[in-house]
């Protein structure tokens, strides 16, 4: 029977039963081809994409030392969101400080939740008040 | 008087109490110690735990289905069913594990991912655990393919992909691989770093990693916009999963939304959470969980966990042959998501080599990666085994 | 052109409007009167009596059922019901009052009923009520057994439990009972001293109770799963409302799992509270409450609250018989639940006698064993009279 | 091998793309540019777009309808409906738009209203552009009655008005309508300026208006009863959504349920406006919504908001005839309600004559007055063209 | 046909197809003279119970000058519900800031969202503990 | 009739009409004493449990003089969990103020309900991060 036959057998519940195990298992098989085969192909067609808005994106955007760059990181991040959860922010502040202080981590986590302040006030209100603003 | 008494005795709990329902609710009570003393997924396993116990108490008909009747076009309900039940409807329906992956996006950072895309390769690769997992379930001969599949997707080390997938194949085993999903990733410290160093050199361990370019905020709003319509065009089963992901990722990027992206990731996916983990602990009844099968999907789930493991560090290793700058394996493993934990554990590992060495920020890309990965298998899955 | 307008004349609501009606919005208007200006329990007395309002508005049909169409398997909503309807269907499913239980356990101390466990004694004869008030329902030969058990749980002194009986046993009644339920829980201070001092001599009043022993974490985190079980064991129909009861009361005590305990006492429990307590009132429609059962139920409600009283404070003095060391009988008033204002009157009748006595926490111990106490009772009608 | 790879490629959403799709996707992005970066009611556009980016995604049938099998008084799910069908219902049976409603009566003070009785006047009037635009939609000859009126409606620049009627009357219509609802809401300070200008004389633009009185807060708290009685008297259909904003209202107001108030205008309306807003969006598909009736739509919906906003003026302008103290007509166009930004109009509009008058507490009164004009609008039009 | 059958017809979607655009126009006529006639019924029935209901509360009230009224009516406000957002003070507010210090309306907004103090620890508590000490 | 079947008729609302009074009533006495009795034995074993589990987990704990273990027991549940509402305070400190000052509960009750903070940043990851400093 075709690999297609056979996987159609393999998914059907009561046919399953009818299968040899080295049927079941080249199925099996394939299942794992097929999957892994979609989940790259998926990820990797991302990893282009990615790449390519980084490119079209960021022109001429070098890389900081590291000190600076993670300030900065932290800075900018902390003005996009309020108070936003960063875990790249936790990722570096844990790092030197598991190396030292050994301090509670979550200290950290704690603060990082700070609930971000509700920027609306009425329904559906604060992007209009902003955009008044600009235009009036 | 008597008579009252003994009519009321036989209706105890007591009387129909059964060897498995007690047995359940010891698991229940080791789940609980694990949750509250041991600090395993608590905000998962407590719920759980709890289900078990309250559907394994007899009479109480805590899961029981409603009596209806349906007549001249009207639907009524004669015996309502129990309160489980009918919480139980938002996952068996699919709609309680997507709204928390909502909650889940609006929590999660992409940046890493996104300043550094080649971590999606280490994401995708530590999906392998799932389906030689799949492989090792047929194989045993106890479970078709629909439950194979569920059984492997633990190997996703994602709570809500696992249940989105169980509750649409086997609904049956939803109870034992959940908690199999969430017990070994909150032992993924345990589990990791031996397989990590087996595979691994001293001199891979210690390799730097370049400090991670800074992501714009434009690049940061395009992402989840991107990988919504990639993922759904590629795999549409999966376009549930990533595509509320991505809406969570949306309102916590877009920064003009804060009161949706608060809502989403605290009030929303806590209420879930709490239905959720209750309603997929009350489907482990004794008659349900006491079996050979439960004892297998614990054995092929610690497995899945290794195997992911090891495909991560072993494509980062592979990788290394090819780039330029080398890539330190050690983060090939957080691929299997549970994130943030295997990406500490690359973290902690990498540091017990080089103190000065920190790859945190760096195994964050191929951990958010490995939920997209995971999310991604479950698609295939749905479409090949899926009604 | 006047046709039309005549028309349109005839399809308002004053061209419906009923007497009933006029004086059911009466009625909606002195509870609101009630509820924001002498503040009787507003955070439910608002929310019924707005439903009571919206319900008695003619033409309008808010609790409206929907027309179903239902044909090869597929079932279509040729006109959709009022929203009051869909709403209400978590209470008639008995899906809203466990879910605010589990609210109340989560913000419930259970620790002066563990550190003295005599407490539940008088935690249960306090529902002495119930029982009386529902063979004076009987007798008054204007009920059945399930209107009636309905009516005496009114005697728990706990809304949700009320509630929840009632819209098992008694649905039709459900307004009348809720309303009841809230304004007396609300009128505890008045109802209960009187009885209180009659009962109790001089000298009990001023028996001074020693400090209660702290309770340990650990005692605190095996408490809800030890009564969860053996409650459900010995009375299943009661495990639904303790069960959640018990589960919020963990989520506070784990220690593990603040964001599921903070959402169950806050936003979920909010959100509840205004669906069930709009739902509740629009069950009260004029011709269901403009009736002598209404009253009736309203002159049940009161002696069921004084004869819960007179029970606790009885069993008090009758332990003190056998009691080395005597506790205050002020305390078994308490029993009646009504969290934590019953306790707060024991504190000020005994301050009355004694004002440097303290009895609010040793007063905590019985109150919160009425809200196990009732729930137990209401599992015992619902045994007995439940479908 | 291939067999199976060739049939996966098939599975693919890219097999089943169409140009339609690909469209709506365009439109999706274009969207959540204005939302975004634009600031366009980024509350409701984010969701609405990302739930036309979902619907679009061939194959993956986040709409569908379950398949369910009824037999012998059961329901059966054989194959579970998508996510956004299930949350759809809460739009197509009229339930999440009056929630929202009592969200936003929560959040409104209508002190303003109450201390200037008239501008409910100016409300009323600026409802004119949905009956001149249901003309015109009717003269069209596109649309038949119930089209139409859901497209008047979209004067009322009000989102769950809109909604909800549409939902009730044209449901197919609802994307086309909400997306215009809300963009033009968005656009109000580039729509009504003009207009504004074109209808007033500079004297009357520089008219200063009286400090507004003070309002008790018994006033306050008796204003949504009466809202909620008179309005549902007269227009019965219309009392779902007004009574749930008047009790929104109540919960402000009277002081004592402030936990209610403020989980109704949190964590509730959050929740409901992502839910309404994605699968509003989600019934946008690429045949629905290509259409040369969407461009109608658009482009009725802009001349409804210009003749509300005329409506308005011009009713001040004739109430200056009558009254001693005149009013400045400029706050007439804020009766056509999109609290608060028109009323903000007025002001802005009225600052560049005379920079010392400050008309927005005067606008407010108008533009929540236009707020229960065009729910009463509604009612009217539900109970001439509802089934 | 009388207005009422057009009426019928125009309603049914179905028959509406039947009838001629002035039929139509007539039916979308009476439609809007009914639609904003029961409108401003209902808006006018409310502006006098409003009105009558101001005779009937506030009797003597004066009105003050602006700056003390809105002073008032701003402390009044805070007084009666606990930091809620108040569209007045935004309006006034506002107006000031907008004349001189441009300042981002946002701001205020923020402020005036400030979540209010929940008032009942236990469920349905509060209201109860008031009125104990009020009445014992 | 058995009692059990005066139980049955009575508990059916068609039946329970045919019944004399004096039956109805012997039925509700039924009721109440089974009712009663079995509330009292499940409190009663719930008593015994909870004094045996006392037992059990407590040995040796001597109770302290009043203020010291108000005290105690005060800061250790505020240690146990974060500024949650804790009834014994309310009881000490009402009493107490009661007494004196006089000062409205209502300013305790809103004290005690403080938000707890948030202690999971990312949905659950608390846990998960605890555990690895303590296993890492
Ligand atoms: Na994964
Ligand atoms: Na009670
Ligand atoms: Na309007």
């Amino acid at each position: 029977m075709t690999i297609t036959e056979l996987l159609a057998q393999f998914a059907n519940p009561e046919t399953i039963k009818t299968l040899s195990i080295t049927h079941k298992l080249l199925a099996g098989l394939v299942t794992t081809v097929l999957g892994m085969g979609i989940t790259f192909i998926a990820l990797i067609l991302l990893q282009i994409l990615i790449s390519s808005m980084d490119r079209l994106i960021n022109r001429g955007v070098a890389p900081k030392d590291n000190t600076q760059a993670t300030q900065a990181s932290v800075n900018k991040k902390s003005d996009v969101h309020e108070a936003q959860d960063d875990n790249e922010l936790v990722a570096v502040i844990t790092g030197v400080i598991a190396m030292q202080l050994k301090t509670s981590v979550d200290t950290i986590v704690i603060k990082n939740i700070a609930k971000i302040e509700d920027r609306s006030p009425l329904w559906n209100r604060a992007g209009i008040i902003e955009q008044m603003n600009s235009r009036l | 008087m008597l008579e009252p008494i003994v009519a009321f005795c036989k209706s105890t709990g007591f009387a129909a109490l059964t060897p498995g329902a007690i047995i359940m609710m010891g698991v229940a009570c080791i789940l609980l110690y694990l949750a509250i003393v041991k600090k395993f997924e608590p905000l998962l396993l407590v719920p759980i735990a709890f289900g078990v116990l309250l559907t394994n108490l007899p009479v109480a008909g805590m899961m029981a289905p409603p009596i209806l009747e349906i007549k001249d076009n009207m639907i009524h309900t004669i015996e309502p069913g129990g309160l489980l039940y009918y919480l139980y409807q938002g996952d068996c329906l699919g709609i309680f594990p997507p709204l928390i992956f909502m909650g889940v996006g609006a929590m999660t950072d992409f940046g890493p991912l996104i300043a550094n895309p080649k971590s999606l390769l280490l994401g995708a690769a530590a999906q392998l655990g799932i389906f030689i997992t799949f492989i090792g379930a047929i194989s045993s001969g106890l479970f078709n393919a629909q439950e194979a599949a569920s059984i492997g997707i633990i190997g996703g080390a994602d709570g809500p992909t696992a249940i989105f997938l169980a509750s649409r194949l086997a609904p049956h085993l939803l109870g034992p691989i959940a908690i199999a999903a969430y017990s070994y990733m909150a032992m993924v410290p345990i589990i990791q770093p031996p397989i990590m160093r087996l595979l691994t050199t001293k001199k891979e361990r210690m390799i730097r990693m370049s400090q991670l370019r800074e992501v714009s905020k434009r690049e940061r709003i395009l992402f989840p916009i991107i990988v919504t319509v990639v993922v759904s065009l590629i795999v549409p089963p999966a376009s549930t999963l990533i595509g509320m992901l991505m809406l969570g990722n949306l309102f916590r990027e877009s920064g003009v939304v804060g009161r949706l992206e608060d809502t989403s990731k605290n009030a929303l996916i806590n209420i879930i959470t709490i239905f959720l983990g209750v309603t997929v602990g009350a489907t482990a009844s004794a008659e349900r969980f006491l079996t050979v099968q439960t004892l297998a999907i614990l054995a092929l789930g610690v497995t899945a966990f290794g195997i992911g493991t090891a495909g991560g560090v072993l494509l980062a290793k592979l990788m290394n042959k090819f780039l330029k700058v080398p890539i330190n394996p050690l983060i090939g493993s957080a691929g299997v998501s549970a994130v943030p934990m295997s990406a500490r554990v690359s973290q902690v590992v990498g540091q017990k080599e080089d103190p000065g060495n920190f790859l945190l920020m760096h195994a964050m890309g191929p951990n958010v990666a490995g939920v997209i990965g995971s999310a991604v298998a479950a698609g295939v899955l749905l479409s090949l085994f899926g009604k």
